[in-house]
Parts: structure tokens; C-alpha cells; sequence
């Protein structure tokens, strides 16, 4: 116990006591990288929690992400400031964006849930684009918004992540081990058995549906106030194959997998950017070798069991 | 009578588990053989094995003169090894007639090889469905168009593996009388199913497996004065 | 709005339908039948397309760059399952995905290093590069009336192999069930390589005669893959005959809707609401084509399986 | 008294009727054996049944409700659950693992999605009940794909039984089962018909003769002949359309 409790304590108070220590050091650029990564840690981890305790391979979920974050530049640009009207505001969006999406497509399973899955994703990649007041292609200016108790700087951003992302897998972790989750992952595991001992299995599947794409607009949400601009091509549905690499690189259904995933993923693409120019290749090669030679991932390396 | 098929020594696993010990067996030209046991015993991954679907570990498996076991299952087919499977295992996305044609090949070079028309006269029922898909078929005519679809083959052996399994009563009849059919026209035949004295009464030659090991091997002569032996290997 | 207008964006859109039946094709066949997710599928149509531009310079003779590309495609296409593909056919589909979409980083970044970052001119053979009358009042462009030609050209023949062949049998016989098929006698790994070399054939094709029309450059096979993918999940997954309906009804929806919605709607809306919304509401139809198609069969038009 | 009755049943895919115009009514109490030629549609009928597939034409009742449009999982709270003919369980899970979430199913809502499953003890106890009343406790903690083929029929059963039905559907419960285990599986059915009503869908005619009060035949979807086991071994209809010269021996 004492020893597993460890095991969180030590990262959280090195990820504490980092911005300082980086503030002195004149490595402040470190600080916004892990800000990403952990902004994307969230993002992918919402996706693991209907893909990898739920089976459901969701290829639209940067739909969420993106959406979370148009949320704050229109309201922003609207006139709209205070982050206790933004925040829900995004969240109830995206919940029900989720509701919406999930009820239609999780009558359909396998391969035609992942293609349409993309394809409402694509659809509302489309719709954001053609409003050129919002900017178009081009994107949105995303102005932070206004906390009342605080001045969002960099660093208090930093904090405000990292406490969201601690908040975010606790809740993770209690729902996937309480009786909700063990019927999510009981449904993963063989649907039609889980019907006849008398589980609603659409329900169960829908509301992690909705949990799943609130969280990832929270992510994105984070994410708008991070790079303070709305893109686009956090809508796109390569966006989504992202956050799927991020999952199935750290370990799908593995607790730590969508941290791992986007922790690993964004330093190799970091790393190799400042190499060369064409760092894809890398990023390709990497990912490649993985599926390869370590079928289940990081978390899967090292041994750990997500359930 | 000559040898078509000799099995020595052969040991199957899977992973780490092994499921066959040393098994032997010999199969003459134009007898029919059995493979008896309870479930679970390794009679399924015996046939496996000589498919080449489930590769042998060490052993010999000797067909026609040459050996078979490291060959790919697409080779030892073409060699004229053709199984009725567990299951049926229909193609359900191709018609009867295609299920039928597509693998249609003379392997024993029978004067008189089995065509469409003579597998359409033995199951009038498969030319009438003749152009439904495999998955619209009853059980029981997927398990006709089975034993069809492996005759198309003209095989030098013939494999069925529980081809009675699941099918009511008047069908496994039909069957049976299939087999029979097939045995006077002198079609070598390896035959596993649960109806021993069925199988007296059809083959010349019997093997029990307990456990992946042979534990009697004998003729339908001595197994009939013998049922201590079905009391102990094969029923309660 | 004129007659031969309408007609000429129908033609358009069967011209596109066809050119994304030659990549579904492929696409749903080894989908189908190995139930492998091959995302790199859109890579083998740019690199036909590179190829054919290559050549077509190389050579000066459009049509011998094209069959040059399409032998050169189909060989890669081998090649790639060969080395790697092959190693992905017991995986499960995200193993598959994530495999294939590093394949894809792969292949751009190559392709970048080759013929490096600026799109590559490929224009049409001369002698089609004008219009014919095709109609009294309808001229049409002699080169995407060839593209239609060929194209049903190619349709016909796949579709008479895969129903009425023997070869086209057994890879539906080992769509529905591999082993079963090796042990009727289908020699399967030579099968699937050869699939994939067709494969890759027919993405050349389609490369080498849309090249001249869209743009030759990195990243074209992906935004194509996602209309491929859709055609194959309309038509039905492992269907060649949904392939080529889903192809059909995308590729004449698409261009139409293009064409025509933005004109629609201006004449219900002012004219800013329908130039904003016009090319979104055209660019989300097919998806919505898509939803509604799998809302109301789940299957696709064709299941292959059931 | 009957407990489940079907009106008119109908089922029809495309083209094919499955089951067509079927009528049938179990008795509460009974074993009532489902017998017929592969194909005659006892799955499909056994499927709209539980719901997993919904009737074309017709009506079900059970306990007193019209039950023909009620979602499956409300079904198995009237106290309705099945077996499946190809085993169909938690493969990954261990066997008290899988009696654990047929047993929550049914105690409360599963809408909980803060306080640790596992500390609900009660759960456990009672799936450790089952496990003893179908002599696997020694299997426990054994994963499911590690059982044998026998034993994985026994769970089938187990995870309908945790369900507390009133009835049990038992599609095929002797499937691919030797001789030694089939009779274990009559001595369950027979045990646990005392406090249930069975419908059993079963080819074994030994087994079915054995346990059954009354046998229904379908054929083609339709019942043909329903009654006591004798009456059907004496029926010229029921002969001819399945049960043949040969009345099931499977070993001597």
C-alpha cells in the first residue's frame, strides 16, 4: 500500500516542484511542454476509457477536443470572459455533442462504428470551417479567459493542468473499479452475455460515451488556453488518429496507457524536430517498430494491469 | 493392401502445452479408420496435425510414399488429403454450387471422379438450394454440402470429423448411409464420431486416444467382443 | 440552370465515382478478406502518382508512363506486404491501424526526400486535352471521358474476376474463413500477395489519371483514403458490388452537391449565408450520406457477411 | 397454469420464415422439451424469447405480462434468462468473476460510478453459492479459458441461474458434451427443475426423454405435435419428421 502510494507521490511532487526548478534553470520552455503533454495525457486518456475499458473505437474524438476548444475562442471573441461561464459552457457542449454522436453510432459496432464514428467528426470539422467569421481555415484567436481568484499566466495554466489532469484519472480510476466500470469492461468483453444476464448494454455504453467526450473537451478547453488559439486541425481527423496512436502506444485498457502514450509520443516528436526536418520519418519508424516487437504497449513493457 | 497413410511418433502442442504423445497409426488403401476417444482426448488435433493446419513438433507423417508433415496445409490438400470439419465450416459467402466448384480437382485420379452431377444425385437437397449462400442453409444441409465439397476434391483420404455432430436423428441416418455408400466404392476414409456401434459396423480399423495417447488400436472384431473397452476409454 | 450543366457535373461525378471504385476496390478486398485495416492503401495511389509523373517525363508518352507507374506501384505494393503487411494479418485492427499509420509517415517522408516538398506538374496526353461534343451543345473534356472509359473498363473486368473466377472464389472463400480455405487447397499466401499487388495496381491508376486534375503532391492519398473508406463502409465491407455503387452515389454526391448546392441555396438565402455555408453543407454531404446509409443499414448496401 | 405462452409467433428474415404462426405454452414447474430437425428454427424462436431478436408477427406472455416489446434486460428482471447454445461466456474473467456480474445485474443499479466494486462482499457470497450448488468451487478462481468444454456448459448454465429466473431457457446444454458429462448436466437439470420451470432445446433424445414432462416438435417454425413423452414417441408425424428409426443412443 505504502509502496504503490509511492509510486504517484514521487512524479507529482517532481511535476510540483518543476516549474521553479525550471524557471531557474532557464528551461521555462520545458514548462509548456509538459503543459501539452499533460493537456493530451487527459485527452487520451478519455479515449481510453470508451476504446480500451469499453471497446468502442471512437475515430472521431478529436470532434470533443476541437469543439472544447472553439468553445473558448467564440466566447471569448463574443465578449464572453469569465472562465465560470466558458468552462461549463464547453463541458455542456461537449456532453451533449457526445449524447447526440454516441446515440446514433453506437447502434452500429466494428468497423462501421470507427467509420462513423469519423464521419460525424468530419462533419463537424466541415461546419467549423465554413464559418469565416470564427476563421475559417485559418482558426480563432483564443483570448484566456478570466479566473476572478487569479491571473492565468503560464504557470498558474501549469498548475491548473496538472491539477484538472490529477482530478480527471482519479475520477478515472474510481469509475473503472466501480460497479459501472466493471460492467463497461464486462460489455467490452462479451456484449451479448451481458444483455442476457440483464444489462441495459446501449446505456451503459452511451453514458461513457458522454463521459468520455466531456473529458476531452475539458482537454480541449485547456488546450485553447494553452496555445491561445483555436485550430482547426484540432478537429481533424488526423487529430484523431493522434490521440488513437497516444492510446495504443501507452496500452489500451491499461490505466496509465493514455499517459504514457502522450508523454512518449510528444517528447520522440520533439526530440527528432530538432533533429531534422523530416522527423516524421522517425515518428513513423518508432511507432512501427512498437507495434512489432511490444504488442501491448508501454504500460505494457513494464507489467502492469490497468483493471 | 498398400499404406496411404502412416503417422509415427507424432507430438502436437500448443505453446507449451502438449496434446499429442507418440502417437502411431497406420491407414490401408480403401479402409475405413477410426479415431475414438472422449472429448478433449486429441482426436481433433490429431486431424489438425495431418492437415498441417497445426504442425507437427517432432514425428513422422508419411502419405502416399512421401512425407507430408512440414509441408503448408494448402500443399497436403493438393496431395489429396481433404477433411469434412468440425463445425461444417461452410463458406457462407459463396453459393452452393460455388462451394462445390471452387475446389473441384481430380487429387486420386478416379477414373470416375466425383462431379457436380453425381454430389447433385447423392443430395438431391443441395441442387434444389443450389444457388442460396452457404449461411442460408439448415445444419444439416451444410453438413451435406460439407461431405459435397470435400467429394469435389476426389481426395485419396478422406477425413470427417464429427460429421454427425448436432444434427437430429434422421439426418445423422443419411449420413451414415453416405459413408457407407463411399466405403463400397473404395474411398480410404478417417472417420471420428461418438456412435461406435455405428462405427463397428462401418470400419475395418480402430484407434482410442486418452489423453493424446493411443491406448488400443485394434479391428471392429475385436473391439465388438470387447466392450469393456468402450466402458473404460469412452462412455461414463 | 441549363440541362448540359447538370449533365456535364453527373459525368464529373461518375468520372470521380469510378477513379474511387479503383481505390475502394483494393481497399475492400483486403478488408475484407484478410480483415486487415490498411490505412498505407492511399500511399500506394500517390505514389502511383509520382510514378506516373516520373515517368510520363522520363518517357514523353503518357500512356507508357502509366502502365510503367502501374507496374511499378504493384510491385511495391507486393513488396510492402511481403516485409511487413504480412506480419499484420493475425493483429488486431488497432494494432493494424497504428501500423499503418506509421507506414504512412513513412511513405510521405520518402516521397519528400525523393521528389522533395513542391507538387509535380502532370498534365494531361496531349491529344486529350481538349473538349469533344459528346452531345449536340455538350462539350466534355476528351481526357475525363477517357478516365470514365477506362475506368468501367477496369470495373467490368474485376468484377467478372472476383464473381466468375476460380481465383476470385477462393479469395472469398478466404475472406469468410482462411484455414478452412488452405486446407480445401487455396495457397493463400501467394494469393494475398498477388491481392495486394492488384491492389496497388488499381491505386496507380487511379493516381495516374487523377494526378492531372487534382494536384500531385505529399499528403493526397490521405484525403482520398477517407472517401475510399467511406465508399467501402457504404457499400458494404469485402462487396466489390457495393464498392462500386458506394463509389458511384459518393462520387456523384460529392461533385454535385459541390456544384450545385452553393447555387441552391442562394436562391432561399442571402447570398453571404449561402457562400459561407454552401461548400461546408457540400463537403458534409457524403457523410451524411454515409450516417444515414448506416443508420438505416448497419451492414453497408452489400454485406459481404452476415 | 402457464407460465410463458407464445401466440402466433412470427419471425421472418427477408425472405426465409424462421418461425412461422408458432403457439406454445409452458407449464410453471415443467421441464417442456424444444425438439425438431436442425434449421427448424428453435434458436430464433429461444432468441425472441429473451429479446435479442424481436418477433415479426405474434404475441409472448410470461407471468402474467405481455412481455412481446420489452427490452431484454427487463426480461431477465421478470425472471427470464437463457443459456446459449455455443458457449458464450466472460472468457477472460475467472468463474466466480463472471457469477459476480450476472449476480450484480440483478442486485440494483450498476449507474454507480464512485465507491469500489469489490468491497461489496455480498456479491461474492453469493456467487460462491452457485459455484458450490454446481460443484465448481473448485474452480473458483480458474479463468474461464481454462476450463474444460464440460465444465464452461456448467457455467452457461451458473450465469442464467445467478440471475434468480423463474424460467431458464437452456439452448442446447449438451452440445459437444461427452457421454459422462452430459449426465451430469441431466442431474443438474433435474436438480434444478424442482424450484424452476425449464424450456430445454436439446437433440440428445436420451436426455430429453429422460428429464422432459412434456416435449413440443417444431418444425419448419411450427409445433407440430406437443405432449407427454410417450405421445410423442408414439407419434407417425413426429417419426417421420425427426426422430427416425434410431431413438438417440448415443453410446450402448
Amino acid at each position: 500500500m505504502t509502496r504503490s502510494l509511492w509510486r504517484y507521490l514521487v512524479p507529482l511532487g517532481l511535476l510540483l516542484v518543476f516549474p521553479p526548478i525550471a524557471y531557474a534553470t532557464g528551461l521555462e520552455f520545458y514548462t509548456g511542454l509538459i503543459t501539452k503533454i499533460m493537456i493530451f495525457a487527459l485527452a487520451a486518456s478519455s479515449l481510453n476509457l470508451i476504446l480500451g475499458y469499453g471497446g468502442m473505437v471512437s475515430f472521431g474524438h478529436a470532434a470533443y477536443f476541437g469543439v472544447g476548444a472553439y468553445t473558448v475562442a467564440i466566447l471569448t471573441r463574443e465578449g464572453v470572459t469569465s472562465a465560470w461561464v466558458i468552462w461549463p459552457a464547453a463541458l455542456v457542449l461537449c456532453a451533449l455533442l457526445a449524447f447526440l454522436i454516441g446515440s446514433i453510432c453506437l447502434r452500429t459496432r466494428g468497423v462501421y462504428f470507427i467509420m462513423i464514428t469519423l464521419a460525424f467528426a468530419q462533419m463537424i470539422y466541415f461546419v467549423v470551417i465554413s464559418f469565416r467569421q470564427y476563421g475559417g481555415e485559418d482558426g480563432l484567436r483564443a483570448r484566456r479567459p478570466d479566473f476572478g481568484l487569479f491571473e492565468l499566466s503560464d504557470t498558474a495554466l501549469y498548475y491548473l493542468t496538472l491539477a484538472v489532469l490529477v482530478a480527471a484519472l482519479y475520477a478515472v480510476a474510481r469509475l473503472v473499479n466501480s460497479r459501472f466500470g466493471r460492467v463497461l469492461q464486462a460489455i467490452r468483453e462479451n456484449e451479448s452475455r451481458a444483455a442476457a444476464i440483464g444489462y441495459p448494454v446501449y446505456r451503459f455504453q452511451l453514458v461513457a460515451f458522454v463521459i468520455a467526450g466531456t473529458l476531452a473537451g475539458l482537454a480541449g478547453l485547456l488546450m485553447a488556453h494553452y496555445t491561445q488559439y483555436a485550430s482547426p486541425n484540432l478537429l481533424a481527423w488526423q487529430q484523431s488518429g493522434h490521440l488513437m496512436m497516444m492510446v495504443i502506444l501507452g496500452g489500451v485498457g491499461q490505466f496509465w496507457g493514455g499517459v504514457l502514450g502522450a508523454a512518449a509520443l510528444l517528447v520522440v516528436e520533439e526530440i527528432l524536430q530538432g533533429f531534422t526536418i523530416y522527423w516524421q520519418l522517425g515518428v513513423g519508424l518508432i511507432l512501427l517498430l512498437i507495434v512489432l516487437f511490444a504488442p501491448r504497449g508501454i504500460a505494457g513493457l513494464f507489467g502492469r494491469r490497468g483493471s | 493392401m498398400s499404406i496411404l497413410l502412416e503417422v509415427r511418433d507424432l507430438q502436437t502442442a500448443y505453446g507449451s502445452s502438449q496434446v499429442l504423445f507418440n502417437l502411431s497409426l497406420q491407414i490401408h488403401q480403401g479402409q475405413v479408420a477410426t479415431l475414438l476417444g472422449r472429448n478433449g482426448m486429441g482426436k481433433t488435433t490429431t486431424v489438425r496435425s495431418i492437415l498441417g493446419l497445426t504442425p507437427a513438433r517432432s514425428g513422422l507423417i508419411v502419405f502416399a510414399g512421401q512425407r507430408i508433415e512440414a509441408l503448408p496445409p494448402e500443399q497436403i490438400a493438393a496431395r489429396g488429403v481433404t477433411v469434412v470439419p468440425e463445425g461444417r465450416q461452410i463458406f457462407p459467402n459463396l453459393t452452393v454450387r460455388e462451394n462445390l466448384v471452387a475446389f473441384a480437382a481430380n487429387r486420386n485420379q478416379s477414373a470416375e471422379p466425383w462431379t457436380l452431377q453425381r454430389v447433385y444425385q447423392l443430395f438431391p437437397r443441395l441442387q434444389e438450394r443450389q444457388h442460396n449462400l452457404g449461411n442460408q442453409l439448415s445444419g444439416g444441409e451444410q453438413q451435406m454440402l460439407a461431405i459435397g465439397r470435400a467429394l469435389m476434391t476426389n481426395p485419396r483420404l478422406l477425413i470427417l470429423d464429427e460429421a454427425t455432430e448436432g444434427l437430429a436423428p434422421l439426418l445423422r441416418e443419411e449420413i451414415w448411409r453416405c459413408l457407407r455408400l463411399l466405403k463400397d466404392s473404395g474411398q480410404t476414409i478417417l472417420v471420428i464420431d461418438k456412435y461406435v456401434e455405428r462405427l463397428i459396423a462401418l470400419a475395418d480399423q480402430h484407434t482410442i486416444l486418452e489423453r493424446g495417447r493411443v491406448v488400443w488400436q485394434g479391428n471392429s472384431h475385436t473391439l465388438k467382443d470387447q466392450p469393456e473397452l468402450w466402458k473404460r476409454y469412452l462412455s461414463v | 440552370m441549363p440541362p448540359t450543366l447538370f449533365l456535364e457535373q453527373i459525368l464529373n461525378g461518375v468520372q470521380f465515382g469510378l477513379m474511387l471504385f479503383l481505390l475502394a476496390a483494393g481497399l475492400t478486398l483486403v478488408f475484407g478478406i484478410m480483415d486487415m485495416i490498411n490505412l498505407a492503401h492511399g500511399s500506394l495511389y500517390m505514389i502511383g502518382a509520382y510514378l506516373t509523373a516520373t515517368f510520363v517525363g522520363l518517357t514523353g508518352v503518357f500512356w507508357l508512363g502509366v502502365l510503367l507507374a502501374v507496374v511499378g506501384t504493384a510491385l511495391i505494393g507486393m513488396l510492402l506486404e511481403l516485409t511487413i503487411l504480412r506480419q499484420l494479418y493475425k493483429r488486431d485492427h488497432l494494432s493494424q491501424v497504428l501500423a499503418t499509420f506509421a507506414l504512412i509517415l513513412i511513405i510521405n517522408e520518402v516521397v519528400r526526400i525523393i521528389w522533395g516538398p513542391q507538387p509535380l506538374l502532370l498534365s494531361a496526353p496531349e491529344g486529350l486535352s481538349g473538349p469533344i461534343e459528346i452531345l449536340p451543345g455538350l462539350n466534355y473534356s476528351a481526357f475525363r471521358l477517357t478516365i470514365i472509359v477506362v475506368g468501367l473498363i477496369v470495373a467490368v473486368a474485376l468484377l467478372l474476376l472476383v464473381n466468375y473466377t476460380r481465383a476470385g472464389m477462393w479469395l472469398r472463400a478466404g475472406a469468410s474463413n482462411r484455414e478452412m480455405a488452405q486446407a480445401m487447397g487455396v495457397p493463400i499466401k501467394p494469393l494475398f500477395t498477388l491481392l495486394f499487388g492488384v491492389g496497388a495496381a488499381l491505386c496507380a491508376i487511379a493516381g495516374a489519371f487523377l494526378g492531372p486534375i487534382l494536384a500531385v503532391q505529399v499528403g493526397m492519398g490521405e484525403s482520398i483514403l477517407i472517401l475510399a473508406f467511406v465508399v467501402i463502409v457504404i457499400g458494404g465491407i469485402g462487396s466489390i458490388k457495393g464498392a462500386l455503387v458506394g463509389a458511384l452515389l459518393v462520387g456523384i454526391v460529392d461533385t454535385a452537391g459541390r456544384a450545385f448546392l452553393p447555387m441552391l441555396l442562394s436562391q432561399v438565402a442571402s447570398p453571404e449565408v449561402a457562400s459561407n455555408l454552401g461548400p461546408a453543407l457540400a463537403s458534409i454531404l457524403i457523410y451524411l450520406l454515409m450516417a444515414v446509409v448506416l443508420f438505416l443499414k448497419p451492414q453497408g448496401l452489400f454485406p459481404a457477411r452476415t | 397454469m402457464s407460465l410463458l405462452t407464445l401466440e402466433h409467433l412470427t419471425k421472418q428474415f427477408g425472405g426465409l420464415t424462421a418461425v412461422n404462426d408458432c403457439n406454445l405454452a409452458v407449464d410453471a414447474g415443467e421441464i417442456h422439451a424444444l425438439i425438431g430437425p436442425n434449421g427448424a428454427g428453435k434458436t430464433t424462436l429461444i432468441n425472441q424469447i429473451c429479446g435479442a431478436l424481436q418477433p415479426t408477427r405474434g404475441q409472448i406472455r410470461f407471468d402474467g405480462h405481455d412481455i412481446t416489446h420489452t427490452p431484454q434486460h427487463q426480461r431477465v428482471r421478470l425472471g427470464l434468462a437463457r443459456t446459449f447454445q455455443i458457449t458464450n461466456l466472460f472468457k477472460n474473467y475467472t468463474v466466480l468473476e463472471n457469477l459476480e456480474l450476472a449476480v450484480q445485474a440483478r442486485s440494483g443499479s450498476s449507474f454507480h460510478f464512485w465507491n469500489p466494486v469489490q468491497r461489496e462482499m455480498h456479491l461474492r457470497e453469493e456467487a460462491e453459492q452457485i459455484t458450490e450448488l454446481l460443484g465448481l468451487t473448485f474452480r473458483n478462481h480458474t479463468m474461464v479459458a481454462q476450463l474444460s468444454h464440460g465444465e464452461q456448459r456448467q457455467l452457461e448454465v451458473g450465469l442464467a441461474l445467478a440471475c434468480k429466473p423463474k424460467m431458464l431457457l437452456l439452448d442446447e446444454p449438451m452440445a459437444g458434451m461427452g457421454s459422462e458429462e452430459s449426465g451430469r448436466m441431466v442431474e443438474l437439470i433435474a436438480r434444478l427443475s424442482q424450484n424452476l420451470t425449464i424450456l430445454l432445446v436439446e437433440h440428445d433424445m436420451d436426455a430429453v426423454f429422460r428429464l422432459a414432462q412434456r416435449i413440443s416438435v417444431l418444425v419448419y417454425g411450427q409445433v407440430i405435435a406437443s405432449g407427454h413423452p410417450e405421445e410423442i414417441r408414439a407419434n407417425p408425424d413426429v417419426h417421420r419428421a425427426y426422430l427416425g428409426d434410431d431413438h438417440g443412443g448415443r453410446h450402448p
